[in-house]
């Protein structure tokens, strides 16, 4: 069958949504903000709650998220996404609010902002995109760099007695008892991107639903912070983000019952 | 006339928020002004009108509640004291950079630092030039009763809708802690998403509609030809408020020689320094701006030109006496001003005042 | 007709109520009022105060450094706010706990055994009134008709049934005010 | 059993050369340019065309949504 | 035998420790800090390292803790003591370095400091007294104020939806590598002060012996903003408290070993 | 004569904190200023002068722990750009409040909020009027060259040590991005506790010794009558700074008729506007303010007794006019002070100044 | 078995009443003063010296370190 | 002598370190210089561009509208930069990739296959060392004596080695110079 016939409207199977606009992502070539961006827009129009949703997009690579998907944004100060987002939701108890944030952002200066936005049970959706590096500002360590890995402010290996630990914010977050569902994904090859979406779909239906908050957290690549092309740099996840950084759910539901929360009498 | 009632002035911060049909409060507790939120958590707001309430995890926070918000188009704000306020500049900054209309409370305590809970003026300069990077203005509104803690809550929010920027009321611990008669306005019911664009435009992040392409809030602008622009607009937008909405009020200037400027709580002393000055003999009147920003220059200037000299009166080291300074010089008279304050959380007497007065400018 | 007065004493007193009480009595009858506490962490199981102003006219500070009247419910108070009673003017002082009384000659001083008569009236929580109404005794500055309502005002409705307690109080109050020192 | 033949339409000026798509497909269709586009990528595109299946693994995985895929049974 | 013989310096087994001061505390009657701020003295007493101790009080109800104990201080502001700890304790290798802060300040305005100086395992003592309230500032919801309990800003009760989660942070940081020693204790009476007194003196030794972050939370009472006399409110800690925050250590030991926290390859 | 180098701005305020016997940087990443961390981590001074580099989890982060180790006595530092900055206002103030030495440098970039990433001033009142709350000063060096950076980090902590006050190198993206040739100082030791206390006195807490009492770093004091002790005590100090501190350089004011006054990047291209306007017969001459605090008042002063007016050149809104005002009007001349500058990130082009002197001052 | 006596000395200006210790005495030695202090606090003071043990606990749990405790064998 | 450069292309170009070298160069002469790069995160996979100024009196400002030479290596630089040489001045470019080569009048323009001399001489990163040698050919401004001092200068101990190829990738670039358009 000759390529022009197969290539008809009829015979679509994927296409760009529409949500997405037109303008090219300012992302490095093979960079992992393009792909999650992508999925957030399908599961929003696969919802239909575009009129709905609000994002917020952080200080980092994606502060530019606004410029790529067809919804009302507001981009949010270095670490306070949450804090913005809380602010949105509450007044605004029938939208959908979204943030979208990095390591650096949602990990280390946004600390307090995350865990409390998360404990209080705040009906928002959390994407969360751990990339182990600060990518915006040219590769500096973030909270998930792994020990000995090489980055701007580690330039022989990020050393414990110097930088610490890597921190597994995602594991802590699972315990907070706001939170309906909390899992980690990554979105490096045709399954696991598809099943990123099937797990930010169910976080975008949580909202809808107000179930609490809902994170998503997507492991993933700055090629360019790495210094690596993007296919050596999906390897390099899998091999060491991987076994630190383990996929899955680690917690589908609802936030907790109240009642082992109250003062007994 | 509306309710009379004895509160104090935080009190009466929360009290007027739910009449003038505020959307939300987001705070965190400081001394001394947790009056404000503990009131709107006692009232129950929620029930009454639908205003939110809510205790955040830090001043940062509440400020980018703040900002979220008020991004949505909903009227919020915010309330502290100054080292809250301090944690807010980012915040503040960004609000101010992103044109939003919200309206946030400083109730003065003395620093720096950690400091004491006691009143001060100190903040005026973090107030008025900018605590937070970058060129911005605040609309900045001082209270010198507790009826105007009570008035100032709604016009502080009708200034930052008009200007789609951030207001502040600047009090300190004795306005904020001090019960005074004070009539409540009256209920204005909270005004709907369809009424904010009607009024003020369609900006708000409240839900793509067809109708219209999506809202981002953001102050990010990577062209510096576009920033730029940006910064002229704020600029343009802060000389209108200097033409329009300086506010101020003058007791006993028509023949003085002498002018005392104060805003606040010091400017209530300040009345009662004339009183005893005039029974002196001492022909002395007392201005009381009334907007820190835009400040009232021209009825400063036009004085300037009459009068033998200024003290400015200050719960600080002096900071508004650049600004009489400034607007003195504006009429190219060379009127001595000096300065004349008190720190650490104490406030001049009244008597204090006149002797300054009487050594700085009439002896000299 | 400017009144300053200094309420001072214990935190559990009831100081800052019968601040509040007063002034809304001034406030009743159309005058002028201040109430100003101190505030903050120094009340952290010490001593709380406040001073009232009820005036005729405008007032300008809440926060003063002397007095037309003290009153003063224990010893701290006594160290600290005796000497702030300008000439002429009047000390109250409830004697319980107090081991130095008050000595100044150029001020009126009067006593009332407020923990005493609380007592008595069966109700300890009413001793603020009876301090209330001892002082309303040696310097009647409003109208107990504006005591009345200022109490409806400044009681949360839940407990407006303890008024005619209150108004007892401060009647028991009146009746007991013992002079100490007058000029 | 019905035989399903797929193509693929890459955006060349959208298209990062990043060569995600060229390790996802699992039929080897994709390779990337020699050529480079405007911007200096080498662009990906349909090296062995008939191998496709039309099974969107390539779009799916692509960073920059340049990839359109059409499929049809035979 | 008569009192008079009975106390005789040679006959005396308890007096107050020598590195408290003659000030008398501003504290509230029965207040706990007044018991912890005697058992840190004693400690230090006990390990004779006054001149190597540095203390961080905070903004809170202790930030006068300064004034109590005999060695070198600094006040710090709110929420931040640990990030002043660290400031102090890296270009201060060989002293012992500790925090001394209340519930307000370490579990919500310093999440994030408290958060990332244990996972960095910067090598200080942290005492948490967690009091379920703001106390200093007049009695305000603190994160750690039980669902249905009565403060200032919850005049009604915590309230779920309102109000968030009461945080058990202590749980969380105890899952943080850089920690070596993470308790909870009380010290409401004689034999939980005494068990009280041997957390803090290991978190010290601890701190001498460079072995990460120690952690002692004092499950605490603030009778003041309970509105209840001091005998009740102990009261009211162990029926409502101890159910919520249980008693014990959660992680004795050492920070991790790196391994698990490297890159592969 | 030291060593020359080709480097950035932001490398030389690394190699010079190792060089000055610096003790700890603690930062945070941000544009256009992570350079300064990269370099120090790169050149782990740790192993050569026993300096330690932490990056921190936020500004607010670092500031405390630069609060932290500052009280302890050591030598240390942090910097940022401007959103980082007002993160740490409170700090900042705290650490005024404490009276602690430290080095602040703050590489300028375009606000309010995000902002932009290119070169600004905007955050001149922010660092000279006290950003964070109560009346305190930083002590404020503006270079206008990379062999600047290196020499005002021994200088900025001389000062800071001398005053026990923080100070600040406010810089711009263009300096710290920029490279030039510059000559590093010598390697000095870094001080030990004893040093610090036979030179300074033992204020730190460097653990209690049986001869000396404890000490406290605190900004807090309850007692008004005490607290505004301190704050004289702080007047006290910046009255000191105002008549022992002040540094500045002119460019051809001898003959000037105009004055240029302009520091850091747009003074350098003041510099050429000087040249080219004298090309043109104007006779102009620059005055380079190098302490923004203290501000040359005096120069300014002195030659608004002379000239014909002043041209503030700024990469802002107008923000140090008000001091150049504040300063020529103390001479009681009503010479005209006017302003010129860019936003956005733009750097004005010595043709405009030149352009815009002519229209506002001359051609007016 | 030797018998082992004790009493306490109470700082009656230093002590706040809360009345802590007397809860921990395990003999019910303490009592709060039915005075009070210069502070207004009724302090505690032992109300039944004979049966102290010097145990110490009271001490152990006052949270302004107003007891001093002796304990002698006899 | 003021030479006002811009050099701007890909960011893997090296086009920072020509920058660099050259004005290390400029520096071991004794000559004032300075070097700014475009920074931030505009350069996410697209272009990069350094200012280097070279000049024997004091340097203002760093930044500049228009440049006495550009040496444009991409596209998108070519449609941002070539506007801005001053008339009279070079513009130099490397062909590969460039889809609307340079046409004003006004100005000298020159040619040099960077990346096919860099492959042919068997290292495709001394792309940047061939162009600037091209630039010196177009430009002497600085002696050659000084080149490998600035390359001792800004390469790193470690990369020394290395100093002879980019010498001979620099005398390549100096020898397949192509005048396009010289007024
Ligand atoms: C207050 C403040 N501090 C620092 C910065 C600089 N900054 C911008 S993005 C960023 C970190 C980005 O890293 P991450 O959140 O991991 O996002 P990524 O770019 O990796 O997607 C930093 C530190 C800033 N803009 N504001
Ligand atoms: C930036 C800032 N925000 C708020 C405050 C006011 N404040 C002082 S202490 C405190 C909380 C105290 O609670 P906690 O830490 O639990 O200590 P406690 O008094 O209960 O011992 C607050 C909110 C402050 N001083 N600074
Ligand atoms: S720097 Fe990293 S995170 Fe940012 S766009 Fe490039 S690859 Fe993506
Ligand atoms: S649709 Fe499937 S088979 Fe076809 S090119 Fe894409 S990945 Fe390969
Ligand atoms: S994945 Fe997309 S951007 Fe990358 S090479 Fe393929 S088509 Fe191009
Ligand atoms: S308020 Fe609470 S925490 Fe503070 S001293 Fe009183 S009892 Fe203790
Ligand atoms: S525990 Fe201490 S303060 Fe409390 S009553 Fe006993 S002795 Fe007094
Ligand atoms: S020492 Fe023991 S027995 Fe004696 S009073 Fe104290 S607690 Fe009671
Ligand atoms: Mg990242
Ligand atoms: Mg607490």
């Amino acid at each position: 069958m000759d390529i022009k016939d197969i290539i008809k409207p009829e015979n679509l199977v994927y296409e760009k949504p529409k949500l997405l606009t037109d303008k090219t992502m300012h992302y490095c070539p093979g960079c992992t903000h393009g792909v999650v961006h992508r999925l957030v827009a399908e599961v929003i129009e696969d919802l239909n709650i575009q009129e709905k949703t609000i994002g917020v997009s952080p200080v980092g690579c994606s502060v530019f998220a606004y410029n790529y998907i067809d919804i009302d944004w507001q981009e949010a100060a270095h670490g306070r996404a949450p804090a913005v987002a809380t602010g949105i939701a509450r007044v605004n108890e029938d939208k959908v609010v979204f943030t979208y944030q990095g390591d650096g952002d949602l990990a280390s200066i946004g600390t307090a902002e995350i865990m409390h936005a998360c404990n209080r049970g705040e009906n928002i959706v959390v994407i969360f995109i751990n990339n182990a590096i600060y990518g915006m500002t040219g590769g500096q360590m973030a909270p998930t760099t792994l020990l000995g890995q090489v980055t701007a402010t580690t330039p022989c290996g990020r050393d414990l007695d110097r930088n610490g630990y890597p921190l597994k914010i995602t594991e802590l977050i699972a315990q907070l008892p706001g939170t309906a569902y909390v899992t980690r994904q990554s979105a490096h090859t045709p399954a696991t991107a598809r099943k990123c979406r099937k797990a930010i779909k169910k976080a975008f239906q949580n909202a809808l639903d107000k179930k609490g908050t809902s994170f998503v957290e997507v492991v993933s690549t700055c090629n360019s912070g790495w210094r690596l092309n993007p296919v050596d740099a999906n390897k390099w996840m899998e091999e060491n983000m991987f076994p630190f950084f383990p996929m899955g759910d680690m917690k589908d539901g609802e936030r907790d019952a109240p009642d082992a929360y109250f003062k007994k009498n | 006339m509306g309710e009379l009632r004895l509160m104090k002035g935080n009190e009466v911060i929360a009290e007027a928020a739910i009449r003038c049909g505020c959307d939300g409060y987001f705070g965190y507790p400081i001394t001394p002004q947790s009056e404000v939120m503990e009131t709107l958590m006692d009232r129950e707001p929620w029930d009454e009108t639908g205003m939110v309430v809510l205790q955040a995890e830090s001043e940062v926070a509440s400020i980018n509640m703040v900002y979220g918000a008020a991004g949505s188009g909903k009227k919020v704000m915010t309330s502290s004291s100054s080292p809250g306020i301090s944690l807010m500049a980012e915040g503040i900054s960004y609000i101010a950079g992103a044109e939003l209309p919200c309206l946030i409370v400083n109730v003065q305590r003395g620093g720096p630092g950690l400091g004491t809970i006691q009143p001060s003026q100190a903040d005026y300069f973090q107030s008025t030039k900018g605590g937070g990077h970058g060129d911005y203005r605040l609309i900045v509104l001082a209270p010198s009763s507790v009826q105007e803690m009570n008035d100032f809550v709604d016009l502080g929010f009708e200034l930052a809708y008009k200007y789609r920027n951030p207001a502040m009321i600047l009090t300190d611990g004795a306005i904020g802690q001090m019960m005074e008669k004070v009539e409540l306005s009256d209920y204005k019911p909270r005004m709907t998403a369809e009424e904010i664009e009607a009024k003020y435009g369609s900006w708000a992040t409240n839900g793509k509609k067809a109708n219209r392409e999506y809202n981002v809030i953001t102050s990010l602008e990577m062209d510096s030809a576009k920033m730029e622009s940006n910064n002229r607009r704020f600029q343009e937008k802060y000389k209108q408020m200097e033409e329009e909405e300086v506010r101020y009020e003058m007791f006993q200037c028509e023949d003085a020689e002498y002018i005392l400027v104060a805003f606040g709580s010091s400017a209530r002393i300040c009345q009662k320094s004339v009183d005893l000055a005039r029974a002196k003999g001492l022909k002395v009147g007392l201005l009381r701006p009334i907007t820190l920003y835009p400040f009232p220059k021209k009825p400063i200037a036009e004085l300037a030109t009459k009068v033998k000299g200024f003290l400015t009166v200050e719960m600080n080291a002096g900071q508004m006496v650049e600004d009489v300074k400034l607007a003195a010089g504006c009429s190219n008279s060379s009127v001595p001003v000096e300065y004349f304050g008190r720190m650490g959380g104490i406030i001049p007497t009244p008597g204090e005042v006149v002797e300054a007065l009487e050594q700085k400018l009439i002896e000299a | 007709m400017t009144e300053e007065i200094i309420i001072a004493g214990f935190g559990g007193q009831g100081v800052l109520s019968m601040g509040k009480i007063l002034a809304y009595s001034g406030v009743m009858q159309d005058q002028e009022v201040t109430w100003f506490p101190s505030y903050g962490p120094e009340m952290r199981g010490g001593t709380a105060n406040v001073s009232v102003i009820i005036s005729d006219t405008r007032i300008s500070s809440p926060i003063l450094h002397e007095f037309d009247t003290a009153i003063i419910l224990n010893q701290q108070s006594m160290d600290k706010f005796e000497k702030t009673v300008k000439p002429g003017g009047v000390l109250l002082y409830d004697p319980n706990g107090i081991v130095n009384p008050p000595s100044r000659k150029d001020i009126n001083i009067y006593k009332i055994e407020g923990t005493k008569i609380a007592a008595d009236l069966g109700n300890v929580k009413t001793f603020n009134m009876v301090v209330l109404g001892a002082y309303l005794k040696a310097k009647p500055i409003v109208a107990m008709e504006s005591i009345r309502k200022g109490l409806e005002k400044s009681l949360p409705e839940r407990h407006h049934k303890l008024i005619p307690l209150n108004l007892e109080a401060i009647q028991a109050g009146q009746e007991k005010l013992e002079a100490v020192n007058e000029i | 059993m019905a035989k399903v033949v797929g193509a693929v339409v890459v955006d060349t000026e959208e298209c990062k050369g990043c060569g995600l798509c060229v390790v996802a497909c699992p039929q080897q269709v994709l390779g990337q340019n020699k050529q480079v586009n405007s911007r200096g990528y080498h662009y990906s595109f349909m090296e062995n065309p008939e191998a496709c299946i039309g099974c969107s693994n390539c779009a799916v995985v692509c960073p920059d949504t340049c990839i359109t895929v059409y499929r049809v049974k035979i």
